[in-house]
């Protein structure tokens, strides 16, 4: 290009780069700003959290602290408290002299004199001492020797001491003592202090007690903190540092720091949700949980679960996030945690929801389907006991035939010890299986008591031939809810031809059997029968909001429809009677968990044909296809396709294992193991992708996430549908997220081998036999007789309640509950009759229980309250004839009489009665439980009949509160244990006496 | 030596002197005169620091403008230590460039001292790796920030390796006489895939366990070497014996892998990379710098090949 | 469409350089480009004039006479490496202060994730397994990268286009890269990263990744579709066709190789040895997407299997 | 070189984007929003009630007659012969408490105010109701009380009894009162309906005691007749409970000062 261009200037190097990396530099700097402050800020949002929260509770507790003072005063101000501390001053007025003077004394005479003695001790003993090393060190003896005449020098020198005198005076005599005289001194002085202080808290005794008792009242009726301790937590606010707050329990590497935030949890003062504003600030809703949790010892996540460590956001804290695989508990599955370590209970006491949850899973069924160990545990200890029996059977058949070798080569050993050893060995083996002997022994027992015990959750099906109505059961099996609304049997999504194929099967394989037949009973009499005698502690009547009864078994609102009388007669009379069946041998038969309520044929007949009147007039069609051998086979299909079997006891189906999934540990599931299936989206959007989310669908409606899918009739979910409740929901939910492989070491978890686990036992029979349906075992617990009219409105009916057994274990001997527990009745001839309280209409049925459960139950209840198994009854003071006397005028008196209310074996009187019979106290119950229970009844029986306040405390004894009778009132004794005493010597002709006398 | 040897004489009278004032003071003998003179002389010498011998030996001596002391000046730079005294201009401007290896070699400087840093908090065992982590991410001051910084500068450098060898290729600048620099390059790109890759699975989670296992499991498929692999089951691999096991010291992604990776990551590779990198900008300094300096050249002026 | 769960795998910390990557390459590319243009057609100017041509500085656009050729580091490229540096350190830090590195559950042997994906990187060679089986994916692919690379300056006989941009002077070269290394290797991360979804599936962007999807998909060798049922016919065969591949491929690759006056002189150049390493890595590079359409259009697992190993 | 720190920048709030994307939560503001939401949306809590002073000069009276008409189910005598002590108290048969009708006009009805109160707090009532045991019988039969108003049960017979009320919610006890013992003072803490109460020596004896929670309630006496003072003037449902008979409810209105007449028939 010939035009020549001006060249312009280089822009590298005349380009100014300053304002580049100016403005980069400033970005720079601003980004190192920014990473310290989201490093001191962000990341630490619990700062923001304490500012708010030393604040807030600043306030909440200078409002809080002239109210306690005002109560405080109030107290002050009360007689009582007045009385004390006048009291207390006149005391402490009393001995103020002296004590002023041996204060004086011990401070300006005797603790001067010590020091001043002990100084110059000391000094020669320092001397001495390094000599005594040198001669300890020393080889040469006349070395030795003399170093020892240098310490005699020194133990002869005659030192000055300048002693202030021991009166308290603060003269000082000057002395010259020797080495020893300096010790004396010096002892002596410390000798005097001891002796000073000792008279001084002598003297301050009563102050101090009077003191600890006027505190003590006002601590007593003080409620919440006092003021000074209130004040001392405002100080403790003054002072507060931000910082972490953080739980670290080294031995299972925990580290819990929700109380960064969460700073309310464990202050003394209860501190609702909104008290502080923010329900993060609240205190822990169960300090009683807390108390027995101490968090230093088990950290807030081994229970609620969450990310302990994070502090940086509420998300990661509570791990509530996809990566986090504990994610903190909702408030409604809180209890979920208590299985982390409480694992092997079915009741876990405070565990409400959770314990619903397994109470469900247990009265459910879903065992049926779904193992969960602990459930049916029993059938599983059963297979292990057959399998151990026949591992020791080959044990002891190689025993002997080692045996038989070891004599043989004993017999044909050329020498006489050969021979010897081969004999002690075949002796050895026989002993060793004399052994075993004992232990299949032992164990056959064990294998007959759990056969006993094992038992499917629904009904047999071999018996429905003679129990039920033909055409009724495809219908039920339809859709029992329709005509049972709630009842166990969930609804299963069956084909129209599936229900009759499996009805035709059950009715094909049914067991044939002749029924006695009864005349037909009065049913008024059995309306009264059956909503007395106990029935309705399992079963109820009506439907919706008439319904009445235990909800543990069947609705019989309209079994008339279903059953057939005869059959009704035979079980309501003997639920253990059943059909003959040929496969079965009789010691394998299951026992039913229905118990005998020791009716007489005629009650029974009575009560069947009131059943039988509870009936609509539906009909059903006519169901040919139930004999039709084809349906049969296809119906086996089904019903294995089903699980049936995991509940019933089918023909044919004995062997048949569970169709469900394992829930030990469905808790701990991976999450992407969990089947969402065409939901899994929906779930991640709306956020319910989540262990939670699913069981509460699954539950809700268990075909749900087969919604939309395009699949066979027979590849779809097989879970029925139980329609449970919402409540019911939640507490099996709390109860499956719970249900998880625990990752706390065995001294975190509650699986104690003391008394404990026979508690923790005793509640799976309790709960799977319901005892709850009648008696109430935990405070707060409401059997299902308590919901009957008849007996809430009723003040007498009221007293008609089974009796509370919150302190069975102290109340009864061992030996005697388990003789109860046998046989309820306490005769073998008059069986027809409640043992203990023959008065009330609703009768302890008899249980079948196995020797194995009698002997749990009876531990449970001596467990519970603390007792020793086996009991050694407490050795009783005979009575002396004046004794005697005595108690019989006390028993008698017009203010207590006692039996008035007790029984005396009298029918006409007995029909009255409220309470058992004394002739039986002495064999069933226990001395000091006795006593205590004449005391204050209300306080182990709350409700009961028997009236509180009969004595009153004089001295350090008990009176009759009542008239005195003229003997008494020259007793000396107690008159609570006068009356324990008498009557647990008590005896017929006694009783015959006291009958007169009333 | 010859440098010592002056400073040596020097020093003698200095030291001549002061041994007569310490012989003044040991005959408690103070000239108050002297010590006011000495006080004043460092005094002058603190108001100028720069002329101190403390100064000197840190920052070396102000030189002249004497070409000899401009060489010094050179030869003392820590700075012309890595680049020579001039480029090209091409070298300076960004869009010929890119900076990517400059920037790549900043990254691995970065995640050299995150990496450190991180190791201090670090434990390659199965137990304690994945809780190591949680508690970098929270308890230890910035530990979220060095973490984040380590694996996005980790992953950063990856791309802009890739680019840096993008920019090499579109401005040829592999041709004569950088060709073995350019493989040099290709082994560092290999090598750095390698260290982000053995740090994939140290946070031991699900992330990095699965990636790793994906990644090995390839090597199952190693022809002859492999008990997968093609002639793998003739050659007598199986699973227990083959290359797979050697690279995790097991059958299955474990402690023993962990081990591996952490130390692959931290010492193994890193020395590598940084013995290739040293080769790498050595050469470029003996290959003529950077690739500028070649003129453009025209089809006609190829001159012809000679073997 | 799910926009929600394109989102969510953009959104992801981890697979930041995959969305920048998706900006950041054909940026450069079109960077580099413009240069390499701006140049080329200063070399057409200068061959058009040769007399200019002898008489110019030869430096690459932008240059003009009298500035200097060469320049001090200091205070010209320091200043540029500490602005360079200043600017990284400030991305990197609000990158790490603002985005977590990922950190998912504890590592569970028993628990398969799914989709299970190798680091982002690996994400090509992890694509290739759908094509190849892994012995060929997982490691000859990887080898046969790393030599290819490493090989290419020395068989590059193109004296032109050293040290400065240009695309008339290399198009062979650039044409190879490119499709290498944008096509080839970025685009199957980038399809690796954002398309596949649970087993490995195809999901286009916008739909749900949904964990059941289940589609309909026979591969079948291509013997089986010629109807070849017995070994060794089944090996024979597929050698025959394997053969017939590189046969045609290099006829291909070789008719590319003397396109043009210019390529027919550096093939002049070239040793035999040279252009054989080139033929073969071209062809195996060819191999690749032929296979990949072969797998997506026609379903053909494997054309060539053998006892020992299937291709 | 601008088109770097461009870049950069852009950059920079790209990432800034996603950072708030990825959105850190903070509590209080959450809790704030939230509530303050929920706040205007529905009253959850109760509301604290109001203590009231009634205006004497306003006050207004109900007052009326309790009739019953048809056969009062007839209740057998009371069985005193368990306790020999009772009988001699009595000169021969003694009939059933349960149900009293005097010339069509009926005892031992509760008449109360069930409605027109709610959120409103009354002073308690000072004085002492007395429930006695006289002749093994308690008297009255009904007792009607304001909660924490102190009822004074007393023992006017030669013999001991027990008095057991069975509340359902408020908290149950039992207490034995020998002859001539003082009086036991018992202030129920919680209003409750029909607390039955028994003495379980003597199963025949029962009363009934009503806690309620404002003091505007009167029980029929002898002649039928209630009446209830001191109300302020306003619209009011008012029940009438008998043990046997069950409820009835009517609606009033009086003004100020007014004295209003209300009857309530019950019949069988």
């Amino acid at each position: 290009m010939p035009v020549e261009r001006k060249v312009q200037p280089d822009p590298i190097t005349t380009k100014s780069y300053s304002v580049h990396l100016l403005v980069s530099m400033l970005l720079l700097t601003a980004s190192l700003v920014w990473a310290v402050y989201d490093e001191v800020e962000v990341m630490r949002p619990y700062k923001d959290y304490q500012a708010r929260f030393r604040a807030y509770y600043t306030r909440f507790l200078a409002e809080l602290q002239p109210q306690q003072a005002a109560k405080q005063q109030a107290i002050r101000q009360s007689p009582e408290y007045q009385e004390l501390n006048r009291e207390l001053t006149d005391a402490e007025q009393q001995v103020m002299g002296r004590i002023q003077e041996i204060d004086r004394i011990t401070g300006g005479g005797v603790v001067p004199r010590m020091t001043a003695a002990r100084n110059a001790f000391q000094v020669l003993r320092s001397e001495i001492d390094a000599l005594r090393y040198q001669i300890e060190v020393s080889d040469d003896d006349a070395e030795k020797d003399e170093i020892r005449e240098e310490i005699e020098e020194i133990r002869a020198r005659i030192v000055e001491v300048d002693l202030p005198l021991a009166d308290g005076s603060g003269d000082v005599e000057e002395r010259e003592m020797r080495f020893e005289e300096l010790e004396q001194e010096f002892l002596s002085m410390q000798q005097r202090r001891v002796d000073l202080q000792a008279e001084r808290l002598e003297l301050l005794e009563r102050a101090n007690e009077l003191r600890g008792e006027r505190d003590g009242l006002m601590a007593d009726r003080l409620p919440g903190l006092g003021a000074t301790q209130i004040d001392g937590l405002l100080a403790n606010m003054a002072n507060f540092e931000i910082g972490i707050k953080q739980i670290h329990l080294l031995d299972i590497d925990l580290v819990d720091r929700c109380e960064s935030c969460h700073l309310g949890i464990r202050e003394p003062v209860e501190i609702g949700p909104t008290d502080l504003l923010y329900p993060v600030f609240r205190s822990h809703p169960r300090p009683d949980l807390l108390a027995i949790h101490d968090p230093e010892a088990f950290g807030c996540s081994s229970c609620h679960n969450g990310n302990g460590r994070a502090t940086r956001s509420v998300t990661k804290g509570h791990g509530r996030h996809k990566f986090w695989l504990w994610p903190l508990f909702y408030p409604e599955n809180v209890e979920a945690g208590c299985q982390q370590c409480h694992a092997k209970e079915i009741v876990t006491p405070g565990g409400e929801t959770l314990n619903h949850g397994r109470e469900l899973y247990m009265n459910k069924g879903c065992w049926g389907c779904h193992r969960f160990e602990g459930f049916d545990a029993e059938s599983e200890e059963l297979t292990a006991i057959v399998q151990q029996l026949r591992n020791l059977e080959a044990n002891r058949d190689a025993n002997a035939k080692e045996m038989r070798e070891s004599i043989e080569l004993g017999d044909t050993s050329a020498d006489g010890a050969t021979a010897q050893r081969y004999y002690a060995r075949a002796e050895e083996l026989r002993l060793t299986n004399s052994r075993i002997d004992a232990e299949i022994h032992n164990l056959g027992v064990e294998r007959t008591n759990l056969a006993e015990e094992v038992k499917k959750f629904g009904p047999s099906l071999k018996e429905i031939k003679v129990k039920d109505v033909k055409e009724w059961i495809p219908e039920w099996i339809k859709n029992p809810h329709e005509f049972r609304p709630g009842s166990k049997m969930p609804v299963f999504r069956l084909l129209d031809e599936e229900v009759q194929q499996i009805s035709a099967y059950l009715w094909q394989n049914a067991l044939d059997g002749d029924l006695r037949s009864h005349p037909m009973g009065n049913s008024t009499r059995g309306k009264e029968l059956f909503e007395t005698r106990g029935c309705m502690g399992c079963h109820s009547i009506g439907e919706g909001d008439s319904r009445v009864g235990g909800t543990f078994a069947a609705n019989l609102s309209r079994v008339g429809e279903k059953m057939n009388y005869d059959y009704m007669v035979r079980w309501i009379h003997d639920p253990s009677e059943v059909t003959p069946d040929p496969d079965v041998p009789d010691e394998l038969r299951p026992r039913p968990v229905m118990p005998s309520l020791r009716l007489t044929e005629a009650e029974s007949r009575d009560i069947a044909a009131y059943l039988s009147q509870q009936r609509t007039d539906q009909e059903y069609p006519p169901a040919p296809y139930m004999d039709d051998p084809q349906m049969a086979e296809a119906g086996l299909v089904a019903i294995r396709h089903y699980g049936c079997a995991g509940c019933h006891e089918i023909s044919g189906l004995e062997e048949e294992g569970r169709i469900g999934t394992d829930l030990t540990v469905e808790g701990s599931k991976p999450l992407d193991r969990l089947d969402f299936a065409l939901k899994t989206h929906e779930a991640e959007m709306e956020g319910w992708h989540s262990h939670k989310g699913f069981f509460e669908r699954k539950l809700e409606n268990p075909a749900f996430f087969d919604e939309g899918k395009e699949r066979e009739h027979l590849e779809r979910l097989r879970m029925p549908n139980f329609n449970l409740s919402p409540d019911e929901i939640t507490a099996l939910t709390t109860f499956l997220l719970g249900a998880v492989e625990t990752v706390f070491p065995e001294q975190y978890r509650f699986e104690p081998e003391d008394e404990r686990a026979a508690v923790q036992e005793g509640w799976w029979i309790i709960t799977r036999h319901n005892c709850n349906g009648c008696h109430q075992i935990r405070p707060g617990n409401v059997s299902a007789f308590m919901t009957i009219p008849r007996y809430t409105d009723d003040p007498d009916w009221a007293e008609q309640l089974p009796p509370q057994l919150y302190t069975q274990g102290a109340r009864v001997q061992p030996e005697w509950l388990s003789d109860f527990l046998h046989n309820p009745a306490l005769s073998e001839t008059a069986t027809n009759r409640n043992g203990v309280r023959r008065y009330l209409e609703a009768r302890m049925p008899t249980f079948y229980f196995s020797d194995r459960q009698v002997s749990k139950l009876t531990k449970f209840f001596m467990a519970r309250d603390s007792q020793p198994v086996p009991d050694l009854p407490e050795s009783m003071e005979p009575l002396t004839p004046s004794e005697r006397a005595v108690g019989r005028q006390l028993f008698t008196s017009d203010a207590a009489p006692c039996l008035d209310c007790h029984m005396t074996g009298i029918p006409s009187q007995d029909v009255d009665a409220t309470a058992p019979n004394f002739l039986i106290a002495a064999e069933r119950l226990k001395p000091n439980w006795t006593f205590r229970w004449l005391l204050e009844p209300a306080s182990i029986a709350p409700g009961t009949a028997m009236p509180s306040g009969l004595f009153e405390r004089d001295g350090d004894r008990w009176v009759f509160a009542g008239q005195i009778p003229a003997q008494a009132r020259n007793y000396a004794g107690d008159h609570a244990d006068l009356l324990t005493r008498y009557m647990f010597q008590m005896d017929a002709a006694e009783l015959a006496r006291l009958r007169a006398l009333q | 030596m010859a440098v010592s040897k002056k400073a040596a004489t020097k020093s003698t009278p200095s030291a001549t002197n002061g041994s007569n004032g310490s012989r003044q003071l040991l005959g408690l003998t103070v000239d108050p005169q002297e010590i006011k003179q000495k006080a004043l002389m460092d005094l002058k010498a603190i108001k100028q620091p720069t002329k101190t011998e403390v100064y000197k030996s840190i920052f070396r001596v102000k030189h002249d403008q004497t070409a000899r002391s401009r060489t010094l000046g050179v030869l003392s730079n820590v700075f012309l230590h890595l680049h020579p005294a001039r480029v090209n201009r091409d070298a300076v401007r960004f869009s010929f460039t890119w900076g990517m290896g400059g920037i790549s070699f900043y990254l691995f400087w970065v995640l050299t001292w995150t990496g450190v840093l991180l190791m201090f908090y670090y434990h390659p065992t199965k137990v304690q790796a994945f809780r190591d982590i949680l508690y970098l991410e929270h308890d230890v001051p910035f530990g979220k920030l060095l973490r984040n910084m380590h694996r996005w500068a980790a992953h950063a450098m990856v791309l802009t390796v890739q680019l840096h060898m993008f920019r090499v290729f579109l401005t040829g600048s592999y041709k004569k006489p950088r060709q073995f620099n350019w493989s040099v390059g290709v082994i560092l790109l290999v090598l750095t895939l390698l260290l982000s890759f053995t740090g994939y699975l140290l946070p031991d989670d699900q992330l990095g366990f699965w990636a790793v296992t994906v990644g090995t499991n390839m090597a199952r498929a190693t022809p002859m070497l492999g008990h997968e692999g093609p002639f793998g089951p003739q050659f007598g691999m199986t699973p227990f014996n083959d290359v797979r096991f050697a690279l995790l010291g097991g059958s299955i992604v474990d402690a023993n892998a962990l081990l591996r990776a952490y130390i692959w990551h931290c010492i193994a590779i890193p020395g590598f990379a940084a013995t290739f990198m040293i080769v790498h900008f050595w050469r470029v300094r003996k290959d003529g710098g950077i690739s500028g300096p070649n003129r453009i050249m025209l089809e006609s002026e190829i001159k012809p090949l000679r073997r | 469409m799910d926009w929600h769960q394109l989102w969510t795998i953009i959104s992801l910390p981890d697979n930041i350089p995959i969305v920048g990557m998706l900006f950041i390459i054909p940026f450069f590319t079109w960077f580099g480009l413009r240069q390499a243009f701006a140049n080329d057609r200063l070399l057409a100017k200068l061959e058009a004039d040769p007399k200019l041509a002898r008489t110019h500085h030869r430096k690459t656009q932008p240059f003009q006479k009298g500035w200097a050729r060469e320049l001090p580091v200091w205070p010209y490229l320091m200043r540029m490496e500490f602005l360079a540096v200043v600017i990284v350190t400030f991305i990197l830090m609000v990158w790490s202060i603002t985005l977590d590195a990922p950190l998912e559950e504890p590592a569970n042997p028993s628990l398969t994730m799914n989709p299970s994906k190798a680091p982002w990187y690996f994400l090509g060679l992890q694509e290739m397994l759908v094509y190849f089986d892994p012995w060929i994916a997982g490691v000859v692919m990887p080898t046969l990268i790393i030599i290819g690379l490493i090989v290419i300056p020395y068989i590059d006989e193109n004296p032109l286009g050293n040290g400065y941009y240009t695309y008339k002077q290399r198009k062979f070269a650039i044409w190879t890269f490119i499709s290498g290394f944008i096509i080839l290797w970025c685009s199957m991360i980038v399809i690796g990263t954002l398309i596949r979804g649970p087993g490995w599936m195809w999901f286009w962007p916008g739909m749900t990744w949904d964990h059941n999807r289940l589609i309909f998909e026979i591969n079948r060798d291509l013997h089986e579709i010629i109807g070849i049922t017995s070994q060794p016919w089944i090996g024979i065969f597929g050698g025959l066709v394997v053969g017939g591949f590189v046969t045609a491929a290099g006829y291909g690759c070789h008719r590319l190789i003397i396109a043009t006056e210019f390529t027919r002189k550096i093939l002049g150049r070239m040793s035999l040895l040279q252009y054989a390493i080139l033929q073969v890595l071209l062809i195996i590079m060819l191999a690749l997407p032929v296979k990949i359409l072969a797998r997506l259009l026609f379903r053909i697992k494997y054309v060539w299997v053998t006892p020992w190993f299937n291709v | 070189m601008h088109r770097i720190v461009v870049a950069a920048i852009a950059a920079t709030a790209t990432l800034l984007a996603l950072a708030w994307g990825c959105g850190g939560d903070d509590y209080f503001e959450e809790y704030d929003a939230r509530s303050s939401g929920s706040a205007t949306s529905g009253e959850a809590g109760a509301p604290v009630a109001e203590m009231v002073t009634v205006d004497p000069a306003t006050a207004v009276t109900v007052k009326g007659v309790v009739t019953f008409s048809g056969d009062a189910p007839r209740f057998p005598p009371v069985n005193m012969s368990a306790e020999p002590d009772c009988v001699r108290l009595h000169g021969g048969r003694v009939p059933s408490d349960r149900v009293v009708v005097n010339d069509g006009k009926l005892q031992h009805v509760l008449v109360w105010v069930s409605g027109g109160l709610e959120g409103k707090r009354f002073p308690v009532r000072t004085d002492a109701v007395n429930l006695d045991q006289d002749g093994c019988i308690y008297k009255p039969h009904v007792v009607a009380v304001q909660m924490g108003q102190a009822i004074n049960i007393t023992n006017s017979d030669p013999t001991t009894h027990n008095v057991h009320p069975l509340p359902r919610e408020n908290r149950e006890w039992n207490k034995s009162q020998t002859s001539g013992a003082p009086a036991i003072e018992y202030a129920f803490p919680r209003a409750e309906m029909k607390i039955a109460v028994k003495c379980n020596i003597h199963p025949w004896m029962q009363a009934y005691i009503h806690v309620m929670e404002h003091p505007y309630f009167a029980v029929s006496g002898a002649d039928g007749a209630f009446e209830i003072g001191n109300l302020p003037p306003g619209t009011y449902t008012l029940q009438a409970v008998h043990e046997q008979f069950g409820e009835q409810e009517t609606q009033i209105t009086i003004g100020a000062s007014e004295t209003q007449e209300v009857a309530f028939a019950f019949a069988r």
